[in-house]
């Protein structure tokens, strides 16, 4: 019987927890071999330096594609053009960045620019430690940037205010949502949509509800099969199908269940009801996910300047 | 008599009657360089591809910096605590008898044994503003969680067990005739202790104070969920390795990491002359 | 005036409310610090009932996790007796140059921070590290593996031992291992029937403290786990993925399991001191 | 500063550590507590002291009633048995720590705390250790300092417990002279406790004798030693050997030899006699009045001859002067024991 | 089983804590080191015992070279100041220890070890204790397991070093005769620590008297102390008041006053005597060939008067027995000194 590892990053859990168990009984329909999948959770770029460092994974599905680009830089273990390898950029389904208030919204929130007032608290994790918190920040960002008709300065100035009412860092977008549902602190968590549905359901909906932004950030969480990897195991083919499967109706369906947009074309139509119509910008906005890394998340970049002293 | 008898003469000579130097001596070294050395020595050499100069560099960084204050800092004000609540329980657990005292008195260890990761969530969840204890601070205005305050918590509890267990033995052991004499003396209460009791105690008590100073510098499952993490306010050096290893920045981690070692080692060694010049009256 | 009320040593004994202050601050201090976060982890273990705690523990993940919690100790701390035992006999019963570096370098694990000790074995251990590339071309994997989280909690809980023994062994002294020498004993049985004997329970201790400190510890092995459910999260990991899946109840409930062996690790331990206390009293008791 | 003891009584449980004892103490004089382990002398010191307090019975120093004061107010000086040195202090600081923390009001002045130290430190012959820390000091050193601190405050009694019973046997010899001296110089009223006989019956002026909490005998070393009021004081007092023997015609009669009673004589009757090793004179075998017995061992120590002599089985401990003994001896030889006097107590 | 030292030297660090000691011990000898605190006798006695190494000389047991030989090859038993009993085992256990050990085959059987072992336990009277364990005995059974222990592995030597060192003046007494019958009934050599001269002259057939890492003489008791062969073991052994003295005419003159000399005679002109308290008589003052002295204290100790003497501002120690005094005394009289004998040495 075979196995496999898929390193991926928190918000993830649940839908792999049951498209793992998709996936074996297909496999095992198909080859009628066991199958079985090893998963490990985290944030997502603790996952990749993992993998980096020797963690034996077949698959990566993280939260944002620097991460992914960081393992095909700092390692051997897939190419550089490994975003080209999978339909839709190698993403089988996106998200967004939506707000998560308290029940009644006490402090009518609606949009981006209630986040900076005075007084307002934000939940966000750490962009530095978490993939979620990356896509929070650059939607802030991409969003106040428009709104001054692309001025990065502006940009700048909002995630500067922004972070200025945050009162607690997580190192991963779970920690967030515990500390902002269970501890109570904050007056809106930035979360990806697929979490904050996610929170509503299990941690109760009489309690929280939703806000969703004018405008957000298409999220692209890629996933990726490591060659060196799986060549060594032996494991491609089982590797490669897995991924593949994420982009079959059933994966898909499982997706949408997860609240994960679908990118088949009827899938998300299916579950269009589901989701709020956002206007999305994408990374592209931002030169692509190597660029926007190095300019505001590597170390002396942007978001290490608005922590400077004397801010 | 030949050669090498005498040779063996020579060396039997020095060796003591207590066998087992050799093995003892050898399994000791061999476990503490497999174990201890060489993978201390990796994380020292692991900063030179970037030199002198960047290892300043890493380390000189404000956030590095304010992480490094934040670290010491509140292990420094917790362990203080420690010293002064230490001594209290020390004190009441050998001078006082009270009911249930040896329950008391074994719960002591018990952050030695509660896995920090629990004592963090836990601690998180007492000290939060709608916690058992945060609900009553919050309305004072008193926030714990999510502050450097609670990066102070955190620490107290860890290191809670050093001063009581290192100054309690003394306590237990120091004679009460010293007390008695001191009285004798026309010594109120309050000068034997400032001046008869203390002086033989503090040794113990900078004993005590020193093991959870380090241990509390490094401490990381427990903070990490109460602190908040905020950069620059209650960010905490271990946290801080953390991340620059998730940012594939070994070196940066390695050096942080270098600092801490060498500021503990002057720290500690300051604390030891410290305790050795408390002692001066022991050596002879 | 001789009508007096007969008193006893007034001279050791503080004003009343001077003992109430220290008796106050010093059970309020034990009780914020240890009570209540003791309480506040059942509390929220058995927020469901005792049905969901219980369930909670059978889950296949959180076996598995105890499971690799009691293998890595089952190592590990063997290991540190064997050391703590050898590194205690060499350092008391011998007298040689370099012992106070030797006991410094003991206590180093101590001083360093736990990420750091996970940290040193992924730059040696790691696909990038010193010998990792090496092992790998043989098939050995050490970080992100049982290897590594042995390593880490060893490096860990190195002193524990050593450090019991240390000074129980030499406040005991060399008088009776001599006595023994005399009498014609072997090393060997000098050890066994008389240095042994006279530790044990320093031993036990040392031992129990080290278990203790084994199972529970987080920074390190977070370092070197990987994280891979079912195989490589031990219990204190375990722990926060159920707690980061909002699965607060089973959380706490091994958390609880924690608490517990902590308790029965205190509980055994008092035992031992209330009953062996002198043998034990000549130990610093520092860790 | 003399001392009434009246009745005094200490229980630990239900058990009298001391129990009911009076004893007056003169002003002035050196006594000792004297008795063997666990007869409550510590207890009865450390009540006078005010260490400890009475559960019955009161205490007068002076003339005042001192049973619950506080030692500081009874200015008592207390030297304890294994010092009670402060280790962090030095000599000086040692002997100064009553003058520092005295509540006299002016405070006294540096000035004159050194100048008080110092003579301290002269009388007790240790000015030039003044620096010491006490684990620098050997044994019979430390012992002065701790005399030194009681007597800074100028206590009205010293008490001292078991002063030199951590000492070995020659510097306790030399310190026990040095004490008298101190006491003679000083004249202040002494109490101490000690369980070795010829300190109390060397040094004090007077010597109390205790018993399971109880005063057996209270008297001058030569009263005590002379003419022992029970057979525990004559036993504890180095009574010698202990033989039957008959009460008979003002004598004791041993195996058919009359002994002469030095004590008071008691009813006739059967009654047990005992004989010092010193109070025992050779005779060739044979003599009128004697008793026969054979030499089992001679032992020269020092200036004496010690002997153990064989008398109808029981080991009878005879002790010669070795210059003085003309007979030519011999284990297994046979002699007669000539037994000058007995101390004789009812069976 | 007699033991040959030769030259055996031990060094710490620089110093010699044992320096070049020669040193023969018969078979069946009670042997005592007798010195002061630090004169080596503790380090002579472990290389004997083979728990230290010489760094140089030989050591020969029964003429078999054993100065590198481990302790058991030896056949030594050693008894430990503070016995060093095995806390965790019984007393029987204790005994039982080094036959339980032995390397000898076959085995000892258990019954074997029994009877054995109770044997050694009758003859130190302990038969009753032996399920008691260590911290259950008084110090002076705790000394006596201590020694049935070394002796049940029938050494050829017992080595004691400060046998009765931890134990109060009255018990030390009773097993110092205790253990003199022992090594009579076992007449196994023996060789003894001690810093108490009374203890040494007592107990030993010989003493060696130790300082500074050297032997200053060897001899019986009654030779010792009779002739020391120099003012340091004069001194030691309780020499007396010391007093200056000019040489001449085969006699020491003190002040005017003939005074004969036991020992062997230095050479004319300025020397130091030493003079005991027992060798000095009382005369009427004025009495020819005597020296003036007024009466400072007197003291009577049991059976003897001691006084302290001033003669010309020194004070001299004198021992009267009480009984046989026949001169009424009384502090501040004037007496005559006679000294019977003295012990001179060069200045
Ligand atoms: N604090 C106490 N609690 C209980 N019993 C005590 C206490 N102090 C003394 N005793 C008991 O009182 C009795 C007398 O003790 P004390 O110390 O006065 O004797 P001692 O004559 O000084 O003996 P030693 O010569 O051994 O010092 C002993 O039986 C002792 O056990
Ligand atoms: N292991 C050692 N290391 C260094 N010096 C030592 C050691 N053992 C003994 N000495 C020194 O050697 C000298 C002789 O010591 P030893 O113990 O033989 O004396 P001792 O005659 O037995 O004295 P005591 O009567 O005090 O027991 C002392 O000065 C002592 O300090
Ligand atoms: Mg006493
Ligand atoms: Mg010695
Ligand atoms: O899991 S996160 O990387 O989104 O925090």
């Amino acid at each position: 019987s075979g196995q496999i590892l898929n390193v991926s990053y928190d918000p993830t859990r649940e839908l792999y927890k049951e498209f793992n168990a998709a996936f074996a009984k297909h496999w095992k329909a198909t080859t009628g071999e066991e199958l079985e999948i090893k998963v490990s959770h985290g944030g997502s770029g603790k996952q990749a330096r993992s993998v980096i460092d020797g963690l034996d994974a077949d698959v990566v599905t993280l939260a944002l594609a620097s991460d992914i680009d960081a393992i095909a830089e700092n390692s051997d273990l897939l190419s550089k053009d490994w975003q080209a390898k999978l339909p839709y950029n190698s993403t089988p389904y996106t998200s967004t960045i939506v707000f998560l208030v308290r029940k009644g919204n006490p402090k009518g929130i609606k949009d981006w620019d209630d986040l900076v007032k005075p007084g307002i608290q934000v939940i966000t994790p750490n962009p530095k430690t978490s993939g979620g918190a990356r896509w929070n920040y650059l939607a802030a960002w991409g969003y106040a940037a428009d709104k001054a008709g692309g001025s990065d300065a502006a940009g700048k100035e909002f995630v500067t205010k922004l972070f200025k009412n945050v009162p607690v860092l997580d190192t991963g977008a779970r920690g967030s949502t515990t500390t902002f549902v269970q501890r109570g602190i904050g007056d809106v968590l930035l979360a990806w949509e697929n979490e904050a549905f996610l929170a509503i359901n299990e941690l109760g909906a009489d309690k929280l509800e939703i806000v969703v932004p004018s405008v957000s950030i298409l999220a692209e969480p890629p996933v990726a099969v490591l060659d060196k990897n799986v060549d060594r195991k032996g494991t491609r083919k089982v590797a490669e199908a897995y991924l593949t499967y994420l982009y079959t109706p059933e994966g898909q369906e499982l997706a949408a269940k997860h609240y994960y947009r679908p990118r088949l074309p009827q899938l998300a139509q299916k579950y269009a009801h589901q989701f709020p119509n956002i206007k999305l910008f994408d990374i592209n906005k931002f030169g692509g996910w190597t660029v926007a890394q190095k300019t505001h998340f590597a170390d002396g970049g942007v978001f290490d300047e608005i922590y400077k002293p004397g801010q | 008599m030949t050669v090498s008898s005498g040779f063996s003469l020579f060396r039997r000579r020095n060796r003591s009657i207590i066998p087992g130097f050799g093995l003892t001596m050898g399994i000791t070294l061999t476990y503490l360089t497999l174990i201890v050395l060489i993978p201390l020595a990796a994380l020292v050499i692991r900063p030179w591809e970037i030199g002198l100069s960047g290892f300043l560099h890493q380390v000189t960084e404000p956030r590095v910096l304010a992480a490094l204050r934040l670290s010491f800092g509140a292990a420094f004000v917790a362990a203080a605590i420690n010293a002064v609540f230490g001594l209290a329980v020390a004190w009441m657990l050998v001078r006082y008898d009270f009911w249930g005292k040896r329950v008391v008195d074994a719960t002591v260890d018990l952050p030695f044994a509660l896995p920090t990761a629990v004592a963090g969530i836990a601690l998180t969840a007492l000290y939060a503003p709608n916690g058992w204890i945060g609900q009553f601070l919050d309305p004072l205005g008193i926030k714990v969680a999510y502050t450097p305050l609670g990066v102070v918590v955190a620490l107290t509890f860890i290191g809670l067990p050093f001063v009581v267990r290192t100054v309690q033995p003394v306590l237990e052991e120091l004679d009460t005739e010293l007390e008695e004499a001191a009285a004798c003396l026309g010594a109120t209460r309050f000068e034997t202790f400032m001046r008869v009791i203390f002086p033989v105690i503090f040794p113990a008590l900078l004993t005590g104070f020193a093991l959870a100073l380090a241990r509390a510098v490094g401490e990381y499952g427990s903070v990490i969920f109460i602190a908040g993490n905020m950069p620059m306010v209650s960010e905490i050096a271990p946290l801080l390795i953390v991340i620059k290893l998730e940012q594939f920045n070994y070196a940066g981690a390695a050096s942080v990491g270098i600092a801490m070692l060498i500021l503990s080692f002057i720290m500690l060694l300051v604390i030891n002359l410290l305790q050795r010049w408390s002692r001066r009256w022991a050596g002879v | 005036m001789s009508g007096h009320t007969p008193k006893s040593r007034v001279t050791l004994s503080e004003p009343t409310w001077v003992k109430a202050l220290i008796m106050l601050a010093g059970l309020g201090f034990l009780g914020f610090f240890i009570l209540l976060p003791l309480a506040a982890v059942f509390t929220e273990a058995l927020r469901r009932g005792f049905g969901a705690y219980a369930e909670a523990l059978v889950e296949p993940d959180a076996l598995a996790a105890i499971k690799l919690t009691l293998l890595v100790a089952v190592i590990a701390v063997p290991a540190n007796v064997v050391f703590g035992i050898a590194a205690a006999w060499a350092i008391a019963k011998h007298k040689f140059p370099g012992k106070s570096l030797l006991l410094t370098l003991i206590d180093l694990p101590f001083s360093v921070s736990p990420v750091i000790s996970g940290l040193v074995y992924v730059l040696l251990f790691g696909a990038h590290g010193l010998l990792g590339p090496f092992l790998r071309e043989h098939g050995v994997q050490i970080v992100f593996a049982v290897p590594g989280l042995v390593l880490a909690t060893m490096f860990i809980t190195f002193p524990f031992v050593a450090r019991e023994l240390i000074p129980l062994m030499q406040a005991q002294g060399v008088d009776e291992e001599e006595a023994a020498i005399t009498l014609g004993a072997s090393g060997w049985q000098t050890f066994r029937r008389v240095t042994l004997p006279n530790i044990r329970w320093g031993l036990l201790y040392g031992v129990l403290l080290c278990n203790a400190r084994a199972m529970g510890e987080f920074g390190a092995v977070s370092v070197v786990s990987g994280h891979i459910r079912g195989e490589t999260n031990t219990m204190p990991l375990h722990v926060e993925i159920l707690y980061n899946e909002y699965n607060f109840v089973a959380a706490f409930a091994v958390a609880s399991l924690l608490a517990i062996l902590a308790l029965v690790t205190l509980v055994a331990k008092s035992l031992l001191e209330w009953r062996h206390g002198a043998e034990l009293a000549a130990t610093a008791r520092r860790h | 500063m003399s001392i009434n003891i009246n009745n005094l009584t200490k229980r630990f449980g239900g058990f009298a550590a001391v129990d009911g004892i009076d004893l007056d103490i003169h002003s002035g004089e050196l006594m000792a507590l004297l008795g063997p382990s666990g007869s409550g002398k510590t207890t009865l010191l450390r009540m006078i002291g005010g260490l400890d307090f009475a559960d019955e019975g009161t205490l007068l120093i002076e003339g005042e009633d001192a049973t619950i004061a506080e030692p500081h107010a009874r200015r008592v000086g207390f030297v304890f048995q294994h010092y009670a040195l402060f280790r962090h202090m030095s000599v000086f600081e040692n002997v100064a720590f009553g003058l520092r923390v005295s509540r006299r009001r002016p405070k006294i002045s540096e000035a004159e705390i050194r100048t008080r130290v110092m003579n301290l430190l002269e009388l007790v012959q240790l000015a030039p250790l003044s620096d010491r820390y006490p684990n620098q000091l050997s044994g019979g050193q430390r012992q002065r300092v701790a005399l030194a601190r009681a007597l800074a405050t100028e206590p009205r009694v010293l008490l001292l417990d078991e002063p030199f019973g951590a000492l070995d046997a020659k510097v306790r010899k030399e310190l026990r002279r040095w004490l008298r001296d101190i006491h003679k110089g000083m004249g202040v009223t002494t109490v101490f406790v000690t369980h070795d006989q010829e300190e109390a019956l060397e040094l004090a002026d007077r010597v109390a004798i205790l018993n399971k909490g109880r005063i057996e005998q209270v008297g001058t070393p030569a009263e005590v030693y002379d003419n022992p009021a029970s057979a525990f004081v004559c036993d504890f007092l180095g009574g010698g050997t202990r033989l039957e023997c008959v009460v008979a015609d003002g004598a004791a009669v041993i195996g058919g030899a009359r002994v002469p009673v030095v004590n008071d004589l008691p009813p006739p009757g059967p009654a047990t006699a005992y004989i010092r090793a010193h109070d025992i004179d050779l005779a060739p075998a044979g003599e009128a009045g004697t008793l026969p017995a054979i030499i089992r061992l001679i032992q020269p120590v020092g200036p004496q001859l010690r002997l153990d002599l064989d008398l109808d089985g029981k080991v009878v401990e005879a002790v010669l002067d070795r210059h003085a003994t003309p007979l030519l001896l011999a284990p297994g030889q046979a002699v007669s024991l000539r037994l000058r006097r007995a101390n004789v107590y009812p069976a």
